[in-house]
């Protein structure tokens, strides 16, 4: 507290370095550890179709259900399909899925929540009525009831997460730009005479974005489980496209045969919940100063 | 340095402190030396960063963890705080030495009875509970809080900032310390409340025989209530002295400066107030002479190269200027 | 010169409960009033100080002449048209007019913004585009006292003068009549005080600024204000020049505040009036004169009636049955 | 709910369709939308919904025709058995852990608990299902695989519990280590603690009284909306398990495209939910005298 009082005087400023952030975040092992498990993981889903030694739907009629060898490397499903090769398409079912819903909720959210924030109080009545119910269903309870009416598909998986996401990110954009709308510079703006579209976006989106994009990277690995989790229980992706769900979910029907397919379909999966939790958990020690004093 | 009455509570003699920082490390204290007598007051002044919270916080040991002391003593009576062991030092704080914090809004606990915060610091004492509750009320009653009976049993939250002053300081002597620290204790408040504070400062100063370490940044207060004043700038003691003498005949040009700006001095209207021009030094490369020499107006040779020692300007009054050299 | 801005009995009321609670309560009247029968003018060219402690509701004054706040009674005249029945499109340009300048010099800039945007900020928000920015945001700079480096800094890296002068760069930079300044030297060290005042007043000679100053600071507004009106719960109790307030209170909450300024002389302790007690809650109003609960002088007739605003001297008010004659007290 | 009705409008396709599969006649479907009231308005289909839920009267099941209330009432004890424990876990080893690596930030045990905790949450609770199964039942054999155990056997169905709440509770385990960590930090760096510490309160006493007895309001405030996501770690926990419970209930009934029954459950479940957080609003109040005086 002292120390950084010193630094201030009236000839110079405090200068920084504009990559210290980037510095600090891989000088945490976690957020090391957590970067590279995370470019791996994105590297080979995008170039599953060049590593992978299979097609995800060829058939192996000769090898099914079995174990390690050097033609399958992790092994073969009940169909005789390789499980490495199907993990690796599975990656990128996981991430496609993760990033458009993420991206999307992130954008909704800012908007509604800003809009409850800063816009009239019945505005914000309503929203944090929608937003509060929502969250009041459990995920995948509501996941299963959306899927009774719809469906199962690719497209509902991302819609339910997308819908119950939304909340989380509204929720703190309306409480921080509720907070940001009594604070002096907001009020300074308003009395140069800056109309609210502009109070808005030119000034408290700067100050909103940064928690919101520490969550959308925390909520990855949540809407990575979350479709992990639907396909196991065969509601979520169509066969016979790959998804780490429905390889655990295959697995789990023969656990008792090759424990193989349980560890193909939720090593990875496990992996990459670790590393973008582990990135998300430094980004926030790094860019969150509540938590960075110690 | 006066020394006239008998050992002083605290000697702290050529303490320094340094803050590890990325960018190096900050000298925020350099060769302190400081005495509080007994039962007189002992106000420091200075502007931001001038190393006035360090200095408290190193008395009690409350430094934060980047924070090392590099040389010097702080002696409390005749034992060294900076040697003690983690139980001397909770017997010293609290009992023998005791704080009250800048800000009342934030100093005590939101979720536990004014009361029981208060109970709670006569942990040492073997009294039965409804004892110690009746002290409790009585030094309530003492700073002026009425209905205190009934009030130990609110919550911080529904007592106004004024009031919670009042309790900190009612806190701070329920073990009749032999020091009061008192950190900007009135910053936060309003004129009125401020007077009324200091006010009973003085009240009970009188009644209960300890030595008060009054920090402040605002002259008036201290001329108001301490005996003697210590100057600090960019963490050094630059002057100190009896407090009519320091007030009305300063030897070192920052003091002076600063009695000048403040503008409750001022009687006539002016246009044109006065500013001490430059900046407080970068307390990581420090500069080679006196630490005040690049914004002092009166500076002549020796000043930037080599630091002043303290001067004795008579027996209440010591400075670090070369100004004072003759005497 | 005349009167560059003119409150009439100005009033705004804040909402304390929302509908439901209220109606819950059986709470009739949900509101509390901050600002009531306030009635002040600032001459042109010249300074007015809003004096009181925190509560007192100078800080909505200063907030409802831009219409931050929106008043619920009175007029606002600034030259010929009442704000408060202005169009929001003329606020808009009002706001070219009048500006304002907030309590916390740091935190009033906005965080993600350099210095540089920050000062050009009035041109873009009021659509002027045909000035050469870079030379103009060096102007502005410049006219503060900082240099050209500085347009690249982000608010938390300056220090609270510096901070402060930006601010006055951004209230100055539409060439304003009229500046509000809520706690201009707020956080500010001492030596640091008189650059930013001074540089306050020399820009007012320059440029014939009038200023309202709001702050609770009276040895620093005695050297900046040509009137002085004293706020006490929302309401003004005295108003005149600043050098015969200073002189000859006539209020007694005034002369409290003038003598719980500490002196920095040891010969001059104060064994004087304390005011007693502390600010009453906005919701429960005393009864008569509202100062009666501090006050040492209240009498039966205090607590029943409430005072009638007397000019006790030419351009000069006060609020007080018993108001001290002139020229018999000294502070 | 009325986001659930006005979804199932909303959406193209007719729920008729959906429910009975497409080789469904045209008077069959008809029939199931007189049966469960499609052919009416929104509105009413709605005011009737609700006013049969305040009764009590979730409908029938499709396929038996017994009252959904009834078949759900007795899955509800299984699932708040299997929840209340993973919950059990959660406070129990949780909250300790987090003042644990507080009292010692960035020493070797907070990083190990931090590394651990972090871990807990992010691995998703199915594959802890699924790989506790692996391990314990399969490979190991420790304990019972599927089932909720012998009724009349307390000790039997406290081993069937065992594994099911453990891997449904392990996040929620991380996630308060987690938070309890972040606020006592937050609290030990508030005056007020720095006042205790500058009277010389003994360590033990600043820390588990002065500290978590502020530092816990979040934590509580959050176990509300944690059961939430037990319940969801609860589907899978009892599929996996074959345990009975809601979450088993309802996925077969969606297999089934049984639709009252789903609304029936997913409706208990957002009671169970919103009652938990209810409990979680009052257990506040009762800490927090300041969110006491706005009740």
């Amino acid at each position: 507290m002292e120390a950084k009082k010193i630094f201030s005087d009236s000839s110079d400023f405090r200068r920084e370095s504009r990559f210290s952030s980037l510095i600090q975040l891989v000088k945490n092992p976690l957020g090391l550890i957590g970067l590279i498990i995370v470019i791996t993981i994105v590297f080979s889903a995008i170039c599953a179709d060049w590593i992978a030694p299979y097609d995800y739907k060829a058939f192996d009629i000769k090898a099914r259900l079995s174990g390690p060898t050097w033609d399958h490397l992790l092994g073969t499903d009940n169909l005789g399909r390789d499980t490495l090769s199907r993990s690796l398409y599975g990656g990128r079912v996981a991430l496609s899925v993760a990033l458009i819903s993420v991206s999307l909720s992130l954008l909704i959210g800012l908007f509604l929540g800003m809009l409850a924030g800063y816009g009239p109080r019945r505005l914000d009545s309503v929203l944090v009525l929608i937003f509060d119910s929502i969250r009041a269903f459990p995920t995948i309870m509501f996941a299963l009831a959306v899927i009774t009416i719809v469906g199962p598909s690719l497209n509902t998986v991302i819609a339910v997460v997308v819908i119950t996401t939304v909340p989380g990110y509204a929720r703190i954009a309306r409480t921080q730009t509720l907070a940001l709308k009594h604070t002096e510079f907001i009020l300074a703006e308003r009395s140069l005479g800056a109309k609210p579209i502009r109070v808005m976006f030119s000034h408290i989106v700067p100050n909103v974005i940064a928690p919101l994009l520490i969550l959308a990277s925390m909520d990855i690995p949540v809407v990575i489980t979350i479709e992990a989790g639907l396909s196991f229980l065969g509601l979520g992706v169509k066969p016979p496209t790959a998804s780490w769900g429905s390889i655990l979910s295959l697995g789990y029907s023969f656990i008792r045969d090759t424990p193989w397919m349980v560890i193909a379909g939720g090593v990875p999966l496990i992996l990459t919940t670790l590393g973008f939790t582990f990135l998300g958990e430094a980004l926030r020690d790094v860019f969150d100063p509540k938590l960075k004093k110690d | 340095m006066s020394n006239f009455n008998n050992d002083p509570v605290i000697d702290i003699s050529n303490l320094s402190v340094d803050f590890q920082t990325q960018r190096g490390d900050v000298r925020a204290l350099r060769n302190v030396n400081l005495t509080i007598p007994q039962n007189k007051t002992v106000g420091i002044v200075g502007e931001s960063g001038c190393g006035k919270s360090t200095l408290i916080n190193s008395i009690l040991r409350l430094l934060a963890s980047n924070a090392s002391i590099t040389s010097g003593s702080i002696r409390f009576l005749d034992t060294n705080i900076l040697e003690m062991t983690d139980s001397e030092l909770n017997d010293l704080r609290g009992q023998k030495i005791s704080m009250v914090f800048q800000d009342p809004m934030t100093a005590l606990n939101p979720v536990i009875t004014v009361g029981k915060q208060m109970i709670d610091i006569l942990f040492r004492d073997s009294h039965s509970r409804n004892a110690k509750r009746e002290k409790a009320r009585d030094m309530l009653q003492m700073v002026g809080i009425p209905d205190a009976e009934d009030r130990l049993d609110d919550y911080p939250h529904q007592f106004s900032g004024g009031m919670r002053q009042r309790i900190c300081i009612a806190m701070a002597l329920m073990m009749n310390p032999a020091l009061l620290i008192a950190d900007e204790p009135t910053t936060a408040l309003d004129v009125t409340l401020e007077a009324q504070v200091i006010h009973l400062l003085q009240e009970l100063k009188n009644s209960f025989q300890c030595s008060i370490l009054f920090v402040s940044h605002n002259l008036g207060l201290i001329a108001e209530l301490c005996d003697e004043v210590v100057v600090m700038y960019a963490g050094e003691v630059v002057e100190q002295g009896d407090v009519f003498d320091l007030f009305h005949s300063p030897a070192h040009p920052y003091t002076q400066r600063l009695l000048e700006c403040d503008p409750a001095r001022i009687e006539k209207s002016t246009d044109e107030l006065p500013t001490i021009s430059g900046r407080v030094p970068d307390l990581i490369e420090l500069p080679p002479g006196c630490i005040f020499s690049p914004r002092c107006v009166s500076k002549f040779e020796p000043c930037s190269t080599q630091p002043p020692p303290e001067f004795v300007v008579n027996e209440h009054h010591k400075v670090r200027c070369f100004l004072s050299q003759d005497g | 010169m005349g009167n560059i801005l003119s409150i009439n009995n100005l009033r705004v009321r804040f909402r304390t409960d929302g509908a439901v609670r209220a109606f819950i309560d059986r709470n009739q009247d949900p509101y509390i009033d901050a600002v009531l029968d306030v009635s002040l003018s600032i001459e042109r060219g010249k300074t007015l100080g809003l004096v009181g402690e925190s509560g007192s509701g100078k800080t909505t004054i200063g907030r409802s002449i831009i219409r931050l706040v929106d008043p619920a009674g009175g007029t606002i005249m600034f030259e010929d048209e009442d704000i408060g029945r202005m169009s929001s499109n003329r606020l808009v340009t009002l706001r070219k007019d009048i500006s304002m300048m907030f309590q916390d010099p740091v935190a009033s800039l906005s965080p993600r913004k350099t210095v540089g945007s920050l000062i050009l900020e009035p041109f873009k928000i009021h659509g002027i585009d045909k000035i050469n920015q870079n030379q103009k945001a060096r102007e502005l700079i410049e006219m503060v006292g900082l240099n050209e480096a500085f347009l690249g800094a982000y608010p938390h890296q300056l220090s609270g003068g510096q901070a402060r002068r930006v601010g006055v760069a951004r209230a100055l930079a539409l060439n304003p009549k009229l500046v509000i300044a809520d706690e201009p030297t707020a956080g500010l060290d001492v030596s640091v005080q008189g650059e930013i005042l001074n540089l306050m007043r020399r820009l007012q000679v320059d440029r014939g600024l009038s200023y309202l100053i709001i702050t609770h600071n009276l040895p620093v507004i005695r050297h900046l204000s040509n009137h002085l009106a004293i706020i006490y719960l929302g309401r003004v109790i005295e108003i005149g020049s600043t050098k015969d307030i200073f002189t000859n209170p006539a209020h007694p909450y005034t002369l409290g505040l003038l003598s719980a300024v500490p002196q920095p002389d040891p010969n001059k302790r104060r064994e004087k009036l304390k005011l007693e007690g502390e600010l009453p809650s906005l919701s429960r109003r005393p009864t008569g004169c509202e100062f009666h609960t501090r006050c040492p002088f209240a009498v039966a007739k205090c607590l029943q009636e409430s005072p009638i605003r007397q000019e006790i001297e030419p351009r000069r008010f006060v609020s007080c049955h018993f108001p001290f004659p002139l020229s018999q007290v000294k502070v | 709910m009325l986001l659930l009705l006005s979804a199932i409008h909303l959406v193209p396709g007719d729920p008729a369709g959906v429910a009975l599969g497409p080789r469904a006649t045209p008077e069959m479907r008809e029939a199931f939308r007189v049966r469960m009231g499609l052919d009416q308005p929104f509105i009413i289909q709605y005011v009737k919904f609700l006013a049969n839920v305040v009764t009590g009267d979730l409908g029938v099941d499709v396929w038996s025709n017994k009252p959904v209330s009834s078949i759900i009432s007795a899955q509800v004890p299984h699932t708040l058995q299997l929840t209340l424990l993973g919950l059990g876990w959660a406070i129990v080893v949780g909250i300790p852990l987090g003042c644990w690596s507080s009292i010692r930030p960035n020493s070797w045990i907070d990083r190990i608990v931090g590394v651990i905790s972090v871990s807990a949450i992010a691995v998703p609770s199915f594959i802890i299902a699924v790989y506790s199964l692996l391990l314990f039942t399969v490979t190991l054999r420790w304990f019972p695989a599927i089932g909720a155990g012998d009724k009349g056997d307390p000790w039997d169905q406290f081993m069937h519990l065992v594994l099911p709440s453990f891997a449904i509770g392990l996040g929620w385990v991380g996630y308060l280590a987690r938070l309890v960590r972040a606020s006592m930090l937050e609290t030990m760096g508030e005056n007020h603690i720095r006042m205790a510490r500058a009277y010389g309160l003994p360590t033990a006493k600043i820390t588990y009284v002065y500290a978590l007895k502020l530092a816990i309001l979040p934590t509580v405030a959050l176990l509300g909306v944690g059961v939430g996501g037990l319940l969801s770690g609860a589907v899978f926990a009892e599929i996996v398990f074959a345990r009975p419970g809601i979450g088993k209930l309802v996925y077969d009934a969606v297999m089934t495209r049984n639709y009252p029954i789903v609304m029936g459950g997913v409706l208990v479940t957002t009671v169970l939910y919103a009652a938990s957080t209810l409990i979680s609003d009052l257990i506040t109040a009762a800490l927090d005298p300041r969110v006491r005086e706005n009740l």
